[in-house]
């Protein structure tokens, strides 16, 4: 048993220090061999782009365009090391944090808004980007995530060494760990070795509980229990959070069975924007973690690489702010279809209920149109 | 046709079903080597093998949970949850991932699951085991909810709930699983087999028929109260009164406008099942016919239910339950005007 | 008296039970140093401390399985579920377990569990954030099931459902958490002093109230839509017709009597809540009182509810809601007879 | 992690073999040391007293006078061993087949059958035997003990070295540990330190379905993911069934938090009254788990010690016949109560739905009295 509970640091895997300084880890260095500074450099665009639309987000939240935003703040590292670890043949499962990812997958950043501008549940199209619909109830998806996977091993697509060879990515947060569901899935996947990663973003909260209310061990060691491999890692260092979901996905694709990874992180903004973490975290703790942002060190070791050049950073400010005024434009001028719309997709095939309710809503709507609105 | 009895019409229906679409999974407890604890899945296991007729971990949220995931890559789940009393633990997955994702998705995901649930009572069980749920699903849209009464529906009803694009409970009323009857098995198939079969089989199971014509008092029930509702119907005969009987086949939705025809023909309702009256499935039937043919009611529709207690020890079903007596003094109230 | 916003009573009424007992400890999600996501334990967990004011792990069949055991020696678990989408992980603890223990244990075993949960919609939030889930429990017979529409019976309500020995559903409507009332704080103090307050409290948060009185139509509403029942009110004073709310503040039990009094008087009763309107309590309600009020009704009960689709983005909420206008409809329509 | 499946017999702790031999186990025979021969004759006595009332019980299920029986057949070592560790101050969760521990706590056995003749859901005082009801819906129980040993430590009842420690001993199966809500009491009670023993029976089934369902690792090794310590055992010997259980209360009764234990035993009848084994398991296995019979090998000990003589055997036989008469006579005497108590104990308050339908049944049944039956 280990000694240390879930936020220490003892035992992560770490490729990128606090100080933007290379370390080798015997086992997973291979993992990161692939990563020139073009790819690390492709990964830096990524984490600044998903901190901008963050950014233009939150501030949209504040002008109340938005209901609510959910920022990733601080997880960048976590999420584009996995992204750029996938394949499209794979499949992932997000929880509702997982902008990063969604970036990674295709999802075109402005469209997650229209979840929180109130226009939709879901926001994009799953199957073609290989990224499932944010799941707002805590660890449902995981079971979703479970079964995806076993499908996927029943078509052939699993083991086989082919390109369309995939596993399925399913990401949920440390607090998630503590539902049934989870564990369910934990136990589904392993006794039917299903080719599937569970990524734990260990973001260090759940809201305002800090992990020790979810477990006493570090939540790696959960896999185990279940006879899954399992590895933590610092979750704020993007080239072991791509090793180590590479290795995780190639050991699942590979039909070696499910992995369960932590990244260990830290949720640098608050839980969302309705949020305020000053009820219940240090100034001292955000300074800690602040220093140990994820993409700061990498800037610091691609500037000294001399691969991050102030004409490459101007650049991607310049893009941000291009996606930002994108993003603001996208959001405002979305329409909000007719009311009536709200009975579509309630069934595939037409339900009695629905539809005598489609109709009342029709001659009611069509009753202010010849009448005037009542009273 | 061939005598089956209902329990093995649902067996023949899912084999049928398996084999036209090799999609069709089966998933569940014990519905494998065992064929099921009452043995609905008797012999699949062996003549489709283990991936076809999964024994699942002992999870039912897990159950339902990894069905969504096989359904989103284009499977059909049939799962069998053991007991009524045992689909609770599943009781999230069902209706806030289940009933929803066809609507959080705008329609680009179809979640084409049946969930088989043995239930209602009058097998002499012990706690959990004699449930009827119906109505703490029928509030959530997204799903089908349909109970068959007779063996020809257990047949056809399973395959058109397969085929369905939408998510059915199924539920099956345990007590008439070893009823016989005829069944005539090349009707559903050639409705599934002919162009846009799957909406039409769809729109079949939820509607409910006349299963006795009468024309003094509609009697309404479903799944395993059909049989005591032609009981009734034959018993007030010999009284006197004629007894309507609609078998309404499905809970979600509720073929209230069958109700309601008939309410307009006999002005009087009862309407019976052995879930608990109050805030029942009858509650809702008695809400429409009422906004729906108010002025034709010559009395109150009257619900015969279960009461509100838990389902109490075996020895005592027989006095929780609708019966024959319950039944007909409801008939005989809603007569006196 | 003093003024206190509907959170704020709640906030007080909890801090008076935990006072007048120290067996009464909340549990819940961040209800700890956050003070819960509304606020509404804000103040607690410094005053009393990490034990009576408990961050549970975030798992909430744990939530209500640990407090059942908790309240077998004795505790008063009083639990906090986010919001009412999140209930559903418990539903098997709630409906099999909490509900039944004191059947299954013939009395032997009480389970003072109150199960606080903010519901209902119109503040403009995501998925599952908005829902209104009372219908899904009532059917459940072992539960009780509250909602208070005010300051004044938020304060009462929560000591009330605190004391009361059976478990209780505390639907907190959220959308009017920051409205202002008077608040006696004596009346319930005194209540629950007294010899026997514990039955006297259960009896008294079980019965609905006349909210406002009128003589032709009688308009039935609880929690978030009391508010817009007496709007109904004055809007249809307006137009000549005299509305009586029935604020019912109880659901389980249902206290149709007051309801079935007030048809008697009007002869026209419309329903008004959140849930959807299918197998909603509207439907139990029009159900009793066309079985005990028949005679005296000169239309049918008609109910105003959100519609049989999920609820939708909060872009759309005012549309699927009951609004001023789909209600004074309902009576305009009941009014024709 | 352990390369074994979860019906592996490697690593178990085991201090009475299947020949009636002791063994010594550096950390757990301490734990047997108070074990004389009058003690294990002692456990002999109930372990013969619960397999003649399980006799008993099958054959009026097969007369028609129980609905169902659950039989504890082959797993009264792991029952009695456990119950003989317990102390008066503990409170124990049974799962609904802990007939064995149910003796151990003084319910007399055939108060059981009252559930199995349908006449109530529960049939003893939880309260007085500090043994709560049997729980039907898988692993709900779990969560209850979870809260239940949260309560004693609340109330000073842990840790204080005096004889009013306790702890809770929660009771289930194999198939349980794959339920969400086991999996949640297990973090409940890790988390919170709770003085809970979590005991699985893993008797190799659930009802058909085999371990290997349920998990691809022994279901001890569940420990470890949760940070909580777990020991294997030969669930058919008693003396370590004793030794585990009392090593694991007295870790939990002292203060030191939950403990899980996995008795590795074998259901050597049937699930249940009306299950079929024939369909799902070989009589070779079932011979291969008859010579480990574990009232046999305690026999041959006591018998090889000279603690067990023909005379005390033929007594127990007496003994036994005994129970077999007062049970039957018992069941057949039970009187139903009247109908009307259906309505009796729905709630503790008055609620003015269930005396609605109290008065109209009431009413019912009194025109029947007044007018014979209908029709
Ligand atoms: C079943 C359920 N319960 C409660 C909530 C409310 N809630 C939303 S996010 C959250 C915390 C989640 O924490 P974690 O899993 O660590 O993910 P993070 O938000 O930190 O990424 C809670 C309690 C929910 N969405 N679903
Ligand atoms: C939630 C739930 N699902 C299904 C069942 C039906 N059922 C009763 S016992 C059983 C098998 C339990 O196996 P295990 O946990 O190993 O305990 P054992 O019966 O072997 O002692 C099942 C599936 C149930 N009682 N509860
Ligand atoms: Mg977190
Ligand atoms: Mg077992």
């Amino acid at each position: 048993m280990d000694a240390h509970g879930p936020l220490s640091d003892q035992g992560l895997v770490q490729l990128l220090n606090r100080h933007g300084e290379r370390l080798e880890d015997e086992r997973f260095s291979r993992y990161a061999a692939d990563l020139d500074l073009e790819a690390l450099l492709a990964m830096w665009h990524d984490m600044t782009v998903v901190r901008a639309f963050d950014k233009e987000a939150t501030s949209l939240q504040r002008q109340g365009e938005l209901g609510l935003w959910v920022p990733s703040l601080g997880q960048e590292a976590a999420q584009i090391g996995a992204g750029h670890a996938l394949r499209e043949s794979d499949f992932v499962f997000p929880s509702y944090r997982e902008h990063g990812i969604a970036l990674t997958r295709g999802v075109d950043l402005p469209e997650i808004l229209r979840i929180f501008r109130g226009l939709q549940h879901g926001a994009w199209d799953a199957a073609e980007h290989g990224f499932h619909l944010y799941t707002l109830v805590i660890g449902a998806h995981s079971l979703h995530a479970t079964g995806y996977a076993l499908a996927m091993d029943r078509d052939g697509l699993v083991g086989t060494g082919a390109d369309s060879d995939g596993a399925v990515l399913c990401c949920f947060g440390d607090g998630a760990t503590s539902q049934g569901d989870v564990n369910e899935a934990l136990t589904f996947a392993a006794v039917n070795n299903a080719p599937i990663v569970f990524m734990v973003q260990n973001n260090q909260f759940a809201i305002s509980e800090p992990t020790t209310r979810q477990s006493r061990v570090p939540l790696a060691q959960r896999g185990s229990g279940f006879g899954i491999p399992a590895v933590r890692y610092d979750g704020n260092d993007v080239v072991a959070s791509y090793a180590v979901a590479r290795w995780a996905l190639e050991h699942a694709r590979s039909g070696q069975g499910p992995v369960l990874i932590e990244a260990f992180t830290y949720r640098m903004g608050a839980h969302t924007t309705s949020d305020d973490p000053s009820k219940y975290r240090s100034q001292a703790d955000e300074s800690y973690w602040a220093e140990r942002d994820p993409i700061a060190r990498l800037e610091t070791y691609l500037r000294a690489q001399g691969a991050l050049t102030d004409d490459a950073v101007d650049a991607a400010g310049v893009e941000a702010k291009e996606l930002g005024r994108r993003t603001r434009e996208a959001v405002k001028g979305w329409e909000r279809p007719p009311a009536a719309s709200i009975f579509d997709h309630v069934y595939a095939e037409p339900h009695a209920t629905v539809e005598a309710e489609r109709a009342w809503f029709a001659r009611y709507e069509a009753s202010f149109a010849d009448q005037g609105v009542h009273a | 046709m061939s005598t089956m009895t209902l329990a093995g019409a649902i067996n023949r229906g899912l084999r049928a079903a398996m084999d036209r679409d090799p999609k069709v999974v089966l998933m569940g407890e014990d519905i494998g080597q065992l064929g099921g604890v009452f043995r609905v899945t008797d012999g699949l296991w062996k003549d489709f093998g283990p991936d076809r007729v999964v024994d699942t971990p002992l999870a039912e949220s897990g159950i339902v949970g990894t069905a969504i995931g096989m359904a989103m890559r284009g499977y059909t789940p049939v799962l069998e949850i053991q007991f009524d009393g045992f689909i609770f633990p599943a009781y999230n997955q069902i209706t806030t991932q289940l009933a929803k994702m066809h609507y959080r998705s705008h329609g680009a995901i179809t979640l084409p699951v049946v969930i088989r649930v043995p239930y209602s009572g009058h097998i002499g069980a012990v706690e959990h085991h004699s449930e009827s749920p119906e109505a703490l699903f029928a509030h959530t849209a997204g799903l089908r909810i349909v109970s068959p009464a007779t063996p020809q529906d257990a047949y056809d009803m399973i395959q058109q709930a397969i085929a369905s694009p939408d998510p059915v409970l199924f539920l099956e009323p345990k007590a008439r699983y070893w009823d016989k009857g005829e069944v005539d098995e090349s009707r559903v198939a050639s409705q599934l087999d002919a162009d846009g079969g799957a909406s039409a089989a769809t729109a079949e199971m939820s509607r409910g028929r006349i299963a006795r014509e009468g024309k003094d008092v509609t009697v309404v029930a479903y799944g395993p109260s059909v049989r005591l509702a032609l009981q009734v119907a034959d018993a007030a005969a010999a009284e006197g009164t004629s007894v309507e009987v609609v078998d309404l086949r499905s809970i979600s939705p509720l073929d209230s406008d069958t109700v309601v025809r008939s309410a307009k023909r006999t002005g009087r309702v009862v309407v019976v099942h052995e879930a608990p009256t109050a805030f029942g499935a009858g509650a809702e039937l008695a809400a429409r016919v009422m906004e729906q043919a108010f002025f034709h009611l010559h009395a109150p529709v009257l619900r015969v239910g279960g009461f509100h207690t838990p389902y109490p020890g075996s020895k005592f079903e027989h006095d929780y339950l609708p019966n024959l007596d319950r039944v007909l003094d409801a008939v005989d109230r809603v007569m006196t005007h």
